[in-house]
């Protein structure tokens, strides 16, 4: 764990998107299978350094699966995953050192623990602090996570146990955790999901603001407005293959990403004519292929 | 608490609390007599072995039924160790004059409860970061139930049912004038114990204390933000075996043996109970819990006795009693008082200060 | 090789009786996701009501209805009365107060009853069948394996094939959500532990008449080396109880048998270890749950 | 019409200041009634405490007429009232398939109209169809969240309290879960309290909008008109 | 606390006028409780009896008995209860190898006189390290040797096997059978373990080792094992038992009435204390009758209430006002004579109470000397004169 800090990729540079610098993440021809289901398929994309890059897809098309290949959660069957050029750690545990923090679908917070302990346990590690878009030297852990809950809006918060908190505070905490390492890559796993407009309207300032500090984002989330306000780059998969990959305008465009994943929105007009509810209403996640 | 010298803080606090509270018991001594402080020293003991599984129940939820094996291994390594040096300072037992002596043999015997116990600690540990909940205790009850076998076939080392015997360890010439055998020993236990438990303070507010609560609250999350879970759990079973380690050689030490007999399954359900009654998580809470196990079947004997009962009444009670009481209250205790005592003193400060505890699980 | 059969055979007759009473405690864990500590002493308290009644009637069978009774009584009384209270989703607190419980029956025992082993009489000859020679299994032995596989079939009919083992095990995973869904979850709670506590009961009612004789203590060794087959074979596997059973009955005639009495319950110990390092849920778990 | 399931002055509160004041709510038998508010304003409270998970600390609420104080939570989905609760709850350790036959339990005994009832669902939900011997906790999110939905269904339920449904699935598949929603409620009489953040979407398949805001109704409108309505949407939903 | 000063003279610790406190360590509770509870019951029934006579020297015996659940650390503390709290004038009968070898540098250390220890390790006749302990039992070499000795004369040409439990009881009896029987004088031997009540993988193994005599070191709940099982293998060879696991009435409790008695005709034991149609035997049965609520009548009875007499005998030697000196003193002078079938060995130079032991067999139900006696010393075992000692003054030992 050690050892990987001192064979740190280069600290970002001052200005993101630079096409010197080699990509934060390069994801190369993965697949990934469980049992007789093949999860991913083949799939390959890049998130440039400081690039906001949103994977989107229907339900169980693989999204969350990527992200725990790039974690080392899962060990891909074939392909590879770089991150800043070089290898991805394949373990968890190195993440933090090297470059990496995530938020989970689910909440994942230290139950039983404080706002602050939370966010400090990144750092307790010696890990973290040392690299990322700050690119300044290690300090007090409880400074740092301090000045990182201060950025989130949630001084008055530091000492609550976080069983106690409402739900969007929860949701910031889980923020607040990944970001206080100071990533060069975050991975969102649906950060807005149960939100309320004005948390959502926050939570895109927030993104805006690390992409702004050069960190690189990689974001799966179904709040298309979302998705389509923040990301430089959509990548869409389906049933563990890109379909789609391009500027938002255009991937909102495509065809097949409106029948495998956008939908019309049910309408009152379109309800009148539904019939019988199974009759062409069945929640398929058929690709247009 | 925080009234008293508020400039110091953190691990020096932490330290000079220890000490405090080791003077503490020491000054106490001096009003006890010697049964009492031999009951002192057994408290002080037990309240190693239960601190560290408190301690380790509270920040990693790991439960372990073999923290009795684990206090036998500290045991067995005090005795060895300090006949080690007993047979290396003069050629035969029973002459133990020499203070010199003395301190080195009981270092030594520490050193090697230590070692033995962090050992066997580190070997269950490696096996128990894999295990969860009930697995983990499948195999530390396992450990203990094999203990009087492993004793058994390695007879020569740890001489079988009958055990080892450990140096007498009598009162430093200096000494002899102030203080009883009893209390002497009392303070070396108490000196042990303070050790222990300003370890473990120290570990649960270290880093590390932070990653093995974190791994207790979400185990991916926590591999996910850099902690590494395994060696994590791992870490607080040796520290925790460590400590127990430690009361078991206090005990070596007073009571001049170690053997298999003493350290059975009830034993170790025992520290359970005394790590429950308390409070898991919390060391004032093990002391109390380790006092209540020593005290109160001595307690429960008292009043029988003094009750002239039958007999055979009598008979019937002697032992059975104490150890209805003991379930009775871990049963009571658990289901109404969740926290145990220190989590109930916890409550009630809360009250008293008008804060509800946030903690709503 | 005559002496391999033999210790097989009693191996087998031994294995029997501990995959049976570690099939009691998957179901309790698969029904209410306890373990339960205190399902040898609850055994034990069934097994006197035996024995006071077969003294008073002279039928053993009558003996063994009562026993069966009384361990689902017991059963309702324990989850009614004590661990319907416990604190749910950790199965820390259910497994101490269990430890309380021992505690509590076996010292109200040890006063009600002393110490003294009480002998009980086998219902059939215990004088085993020769074959070849070699002594193999006793009638008893072979009435114990029916009575254990039997059970063991007809339990895990019940678990997999029927909707009520549905229920009992929607009931212990997700209590709340079952009851969401209609899962009357109290009363599959209930039902889980009167199984459970029952087929405890008659492990150690078949248990006894080998051994010293009844006593508060009978079933302790029988709890921890079942309780060790069921990690072995998985808590949630009757199937791994079941074969788990008979491994650890193999194991242990053998290695006494070979090696010497002193040594098996180390082997034991090993065995553990071993399978716990190589699969950490035991053998027969489930698939790994997905980590995020 | 008459009112299906009646709330009268509920009040709900976890240990210190109430969650929830004083509620008076009506629903109609057939009709869909979203449920709306910031985060914190109570819907899930009022959910449960509707399905008889949280005990009220007053009030009444009556099913077809019929008071529930005191009947249980299992008894009450027996009544014909089933919630689809927050954040995904399948039984994890259950397969789906196992999943959508303990929801089918009580309704349909028999087991052959069990696998007609599961059946449909499959046809239903398609992705769970592909899933359906896999264990809970192997479904990616919003699997889990279909999951939860189709096992409600499958019992038939007069009314479905649905809190978040939206949350983790993807727009098409929200669009036609409403549509299904929308089409139950027409074709058999549903009625459903669904609670949601996706004001938008809740408001395109809902009759009936209920704003709460710290626990009271602060709003009741038809949802077209709360949808269209600017300042309606405005001063209590924030956009 | 200060360390005392040498008190001057004082009184003995545990006697007062009218009194003399002794106490002992007993598994009331436990694993051992179901084979060894009844003895403090016993002892206590016979100082009872003593005390209603008038006691000895004018003053009654009050026996303290803790539970230790034989635990050699509950040991450890009620021990030093006894010495500290209830400071007795001596331990008695302190019971079990592992628990009284936990207190024994204790009560070294605090002089507390050590007597009759209730197990037959031979760890208790060491005077020069341990000059305040006396043993009680017969000693486990003494056991084996004498067995060993029979089953050559008596059986001579079977197939003689141990088995033994896993423990120094096992190994110092199956020393003693070798010291008869020389090294490789033995076809089989196996042991077996507490914590497992199965013994049918060793009872197998010997059955086909062709073993003919069986010599047991055993504890009775595993002897009545031992047979019971052999007997469902079809296997009957000759028992040789410890007195330990060799009680007639106890075996018959374990293996039941109805098969109890077949199984044990020819069965055969060692014992030094009185047995069957004897008067101390009958003395004890109305004293147990009287004093101990009739409790079962078994070896432990007639043991307890033995060592008891044995103790009472001992206190009236130790002089009008007796102290811990005195006591070794009397105990140490040879001059007790107790109610054994072989003389007391006690002596300046040997803390063992009985050198040899006599060999019993149950015939129609009753358990009795057969008439051969043991002697055996560090190298030899000889066949001696039983000498048993006649019961006077109703039992209680005169001054
Ligand atoms: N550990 C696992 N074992 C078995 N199947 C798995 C596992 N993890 C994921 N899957 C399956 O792989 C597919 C992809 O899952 P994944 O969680 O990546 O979907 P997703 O795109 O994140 O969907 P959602 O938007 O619903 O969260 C799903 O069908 C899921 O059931
Ligand atoms: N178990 C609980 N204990 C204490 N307070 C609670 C509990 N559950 C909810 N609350 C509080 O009750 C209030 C209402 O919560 P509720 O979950 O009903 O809101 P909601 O409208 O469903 O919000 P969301 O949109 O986040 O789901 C909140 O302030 C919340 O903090
Ligand atoms: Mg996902
Ligand atoms: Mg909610």
């Amino acid at each position: 764990m050690m050892t990987t800090r001192s064979s740190a990729p280069p600290v970002p540079g001052p200005t993101p998107g630079t096409p010197t610098r080699p990509p934060c993440l390069e994801v190369d021809r993965l697949t990934v299978a469980f049992g007789g289901l093949t999860a991913l398929d083949d799939v390959s994309f890049t998130v440039g350094a400081g690039e906001t890059v949103a994977l989107i897809g229907p339900n169980g098309a693989g999204k969350t699966t990527v992200f725990n290949a790039v974690c080392g959660l899962v060990r891909p069957r074939g392909g590879s995953i770089r991150l800043g050029g070089r290898p991805a750690p394949g373990s968890p545990t190195r993440l933090v050192a090297a470059g990496v923090a995530r938020t989970l679908q689910g909440l994942g917070l230290f139950s039983g623990m404080t706002v602050l302990e939370n966010v400090m346990v990144p750092l307790a590690t010696g890990a973290a602090g040392t690299r990322g878009t700050h690119g300044d030297t290690p300090e007090d852990p409880e400074a740092a996570a301090r000045a990182t809950l201060d950025r989130l809006g949630l001084t008055s918060l530091v000492h609550r146990p976080v069983d106690a908190l409402s739900y969007p505070d929860r949701k910031q905490v889980a923020l607040a955790r990944a970001l206080v390492t100071r990533p060069s890559l975050l991975l969102l796993d649906e950060p807005a999901g149960g939100l309320g407009h004005d948390d959502i309207d926050r939570l895109a300032q927030t993104v805006r603001d690390v992409a702004a500090d050069g960190c690189s984002v990689l974001l799966v989330e179904h709040h298309v407005d979302f998705v389509m306000g923040l990301a430089d780059r959509v990548v869409v998969l389906d049933f563990g293959r890109v379909i789609a990959c391009g500027p938002p305008d255009e991937v909102r465009a495509d065809p097949a990403v409106e029948t495998a994943y956008l939908g019309v929105s049910a309408s009152r007009e379109g309800r009148d004519g539904l019939g019988p509810a199974v009759d062409g209403q069945s929640i398929s996640a058929e690709a247009a292929s | 608490m925080n009234r008293v010298l508020p400039q110091v803080t953190g691990t020096p606090r932490i330290l000079l609390g220890g000490l405090a509270l080791a003077f503490l018991g020491i000054a106490v001594t001096f009003v006890l007599d010697p049964y009492r402080n031999y009951q002192l020293a057994i408290v002080a003991a037990y309240f190693c072995a239960t601190a560290g599984l408190s301690v380790l129940v509270g920040l990693t939820g790991q439960l372990s039924l073999g923290h009795a094996a684990l206090m036998a291994a500290g045991g067995y390594g005090y005795a060895l160790a300090a006949s080690l040096v007993d047979g290396m300072a003069d050629g035969g037992p029973g002459t133990s004059g020499d203070e010199g002596t003395s301190v080195v043999r009981v270092l030594a015997g520490l050193a090697g409860a230590v070692v033995v116990s962090g050992v066997l600690g580190l070997l269950l540990g490696l096996a128990g970061a894999r295990l969860r909940g009930p697995y983990l205790a499948g195999l530390t009850l396992a450990l203990v139930i094999a203990l009087p076998a492993v004793t058994a076939v390695l007879r020569g080392v740890l001489g079988g049912d009958q055990g080892l015997r450990a140096p007498y360890e009598d009162v430093p010439p200096a000494l002899e004038r102030l203080v009883a055998l009893e209390q002497w020993h009392a303070w070396i236990a108490i000196l042990a114990a303070s050790v222990a438990a300003t370890g473990l303070v120290l570990l649960r507010r270290s880093r590390a204390g932070l990653q093995m609560r974190a791994v207790h609250g979400d185990e991916t999350a926590a591999r996910l933000s850099g902690v590494p879970a395994g060696r994590v759990k791992v870490v607080a079973f040796v520290a925790s075996a460590v400590s127990a380690g430690l009361g078991g050689a206090v005990l070596c030490l007073v009571t001049q043996s170690v053997s298999p007999g003493a350290y059975s399954l009830a034993f170790s359900l025992l520290l359970v109970v005394a790590a429950v009654v308390g409070g898991l998580g919390s060391l004032g809470g093990a002391a109390v819990g380790s006092a209540v196990v020593v005290l109160l079947p001595w307690l429960i004997e008292s009043v029988t006795t003094a009750l002239d009962l039958p007999a055979d009444l009598q008979q019937r009670l002697s032992g059975n009693l104490a150890v209805l009481v003991f379930g009775a209250l871990l049963v009571v205790v658990t289901l109404a008082w969740p926290g145990g005592a220190a989590g109930a003193l916890a409550a009630r400060r809360a009250a008293r200060s008008q804060q509800p505890p946030l903690t709503e699980r | 090789m005559d002496r391999l059969v033999f210790l097989l055979a009693t191996g087998v007759a031994r294995g029997a009786v501990f995959a049976l009473f570690a099939l009691s405690l998957v179901i309790v864990w698969r029904a209410a996701r306890v373990v339960n500590f205190a399902q040898g002493a609850m055994a034990v308290v069934a097994v006197f009501v035996a024995f006071g009644v077969t003294a008073a009637t002279g039928s053993y069978w009558l003996g063994l209805g009562s026993a069966l009774l009384t361990g689902a009584v017991l059963g309702v009384v324990v989850e009614r009365g004590v661990m319907n209270h416990v604190p749910a989703g950790n199965p820390l607190p259910g497994m101490i107060v269990a430890i309380g419980l021992v505690m509590v029956l076996q010292s109200g025992l040890g006063m009600l009853f002393g110490p003294q082993h009480r002998p009980m009489a086998a219902p059939f000859d215990e004088r085993p069948f020769q074959v070849g020679g070699v002594p193999v299994l006793s009638p008893y032995d072979v009435f114990v394996l029916v009575v254990a596989v039997v059970v063991m079939g007809v339990l895990a009919l019940l678990f997999t094939r029927t909707s009520l083992g549905l229920q009992l095990r929607a009931s212990a995973f997700a209590p709340e959500v079952s009851r969401l869904l209609g899962v009357r979850v109290p009363r599959m709670l209930t039902i889980g532990w009167v199984l459970s506590s029952a087929v405890a009961a008659l492990a150690a009612l078949l248990l006894v008449p080998t051994e010293l004789g009844l006593n508060a203590h009978s079933a302790d060794m029988l709890f921890v080396h079942a309780f060790t087959v069921a990690v072995v074979g998985g808590l949630d596997s009757p199937v791994g109880a079941l074969l788990g059973g008979l491994v650890v009955g193999v194991l242990m005639t053998l290695v006494t048998g070979y090696l010497g009495a002193t040594v098996a319950p180390v082997a034991v110990l090993v065995l553990l270890a071993t399978v716990l390092l190589v699969r950490p849920a035991g053998i027969f778990a489930a698939i790994e749950a997905r980590q995020a | 019409m008459t009112a299906l399931l009646t709330i009268e002055s509920l009040a709900v509160g976890y240990g210190g200041a109430p969650v929830i004041a004083s509620l008076d709510l009506a629903v109609e038998e057939g009709t869909v009634v979203a449920l709306l508010g910031a985060n914190g304003a109570g819907k899930t409270t009022l959910l449960r405490t509707v399905s008889g998970l949280i005990t009220p600390r007053g009030g009444r609420i009556l099913l077809d007429g019929d008071d529930l104080a005191g009947v249980a939570v299992e008894d009450r989905a027996r009544c014909g009232l089933a919630q689809v609760p927050e954040g995904r709850s399948v039984v994890a350790e259950l397969t789906v398939e196992e999943n959508l036959q303990l929801g089918a339990l009580w309704r349909h005994r028999r087991r052959a109209e069990r696998r007609v009832a599961v059946d449909e669902m499959y046809e239903l939900f398609e992705p769970l169809a592909r899933r359906r011997s896999s264990a809970g906790h192997q479904l990616s999110g919003g699997e889990r969240q279909m999951l939860a939905l189709a096992r409600a269904l499958v019992a038939e339920p007069r009314v479905l309290l649905l809190d978040e449904p939206s949350l983790g699935l993807a727009p098409r598949v929200v669009a036609q879960l409403l549509a299904v929603i929308r089409g139950t409620v027409d074709r058999t009489g549903l009625t459903v309290l669904l609670a949601e953040q996706n004001v938008t979407s809740a408001l395109s398949v809902a009759d009936r909008g209920v704003v709460l805001g710290l626990g009271e109704v602060v709003a009741d409108a038809p949802a077209a008109e709360l949808a269209a309505d600017p300042a309606l949407r405005h001063a209590y939903l924030g956009f | 606390s200060v360390p005392e000063p040498e008190a001057e003279a004082a009184a003995a610790p545990g006697v007062t006028d009218t009194t003399v406190t002794v106490g002992t360590h007993q598994p009331l509770t436990g694993p051992a409780a179901a084979g060894y509870s009844s003895i403090s019951a016993a002892t206590k029934a016979y100082f009872d009896y003593v005390n209603d006579k008038g006691g000895i020297n004018g003053r009654t015996i009050e026996y303290v008995v803790k539970d230790d659940g034989y635990n050699p650390a509950t040991t450890q503390t009620v021990v030093r209860e006894l010495v500290q709290e209830d400071e007795v004038f001596a331990v008695l009968n302190g019971l079990g190898t592992p628990t009284h070898s936990s207190v024994l540098d204790f009560l070294h250390q605090n002089e507390v006189p050590d007597l009759f220890v209730a197990s037959g390790s031979t760890g208790w006749n060491e005077p020069e390290t341990y000059p305040n302990t006396f043993a009680f039992n017969a000693d486990y070499v003494t056991e084996g040797a004498a067995l060993g000795q029979y089953a050559a004369d008596e059986l001579t040409g079977k197939a003689a096997c141990v088995l033994g439990q896993d423990d120094d009881f096992g190994t110092e009896f199956l020393e003693g059978v070798e010291l008869a029987l020389g090294a490789d004088g033995l076809t089989d031997v196996q042991t077996y373990s507490v914590s497992n009540q199965d013994v049918t993988a060793q009872i197998g193994a010997m059955k086909a080792a062709g073993c003919e005599v069986v010599m047991l070191a055993t504890v009775n709940g595993f002897t009545a094992l031992a047979i019971g099982t052999a007997a469902q293998l079809g296997w009957f060879p000759r028992w040789l038992s410890s007195s330990s696991g060799g009680d007639y009435p106890t075996l018959v409790g374990f293996l039941g009435e109805e098969n109890g008695p077949k199984l044990l005709q020819g069965f055969v034991s060692t014992n030094y204390l009185p047995m069957a149609d004897d008067e101390w035997v009958e003395l004890f049965r109305q004293i147990n009758d009287d004093h101990n609520g009739g409790a079962p009548f078994d070896g432990n009875t007639i043991y307890g209430m033995s060592v008891g007499y044995l103790f009472a005998e001992a206190l009236a030697m130790a002089g009008e006002d007796p102290t811990r000196e005195s006591l070794v003193e009397a105990i140490e002078s040879g001059k007790l004579v107790g109610n054994g079938v072989v003389p007391l060995a006690f002596g300046p130079d040997d803390h063992a109470a009985f050198r040899g032991v006599g060999i019993t067999m149950v015939n129609e139900g009753v358990q009795d000397f057969v008439g051969t006696t043991y002697s055996v010393d560090a190298e030899t075992v000889e066949a001696v004169e039983p000498q048993p000692v006649p019961l006077e003054n109703e039992g209680v030992p005169a001054p």
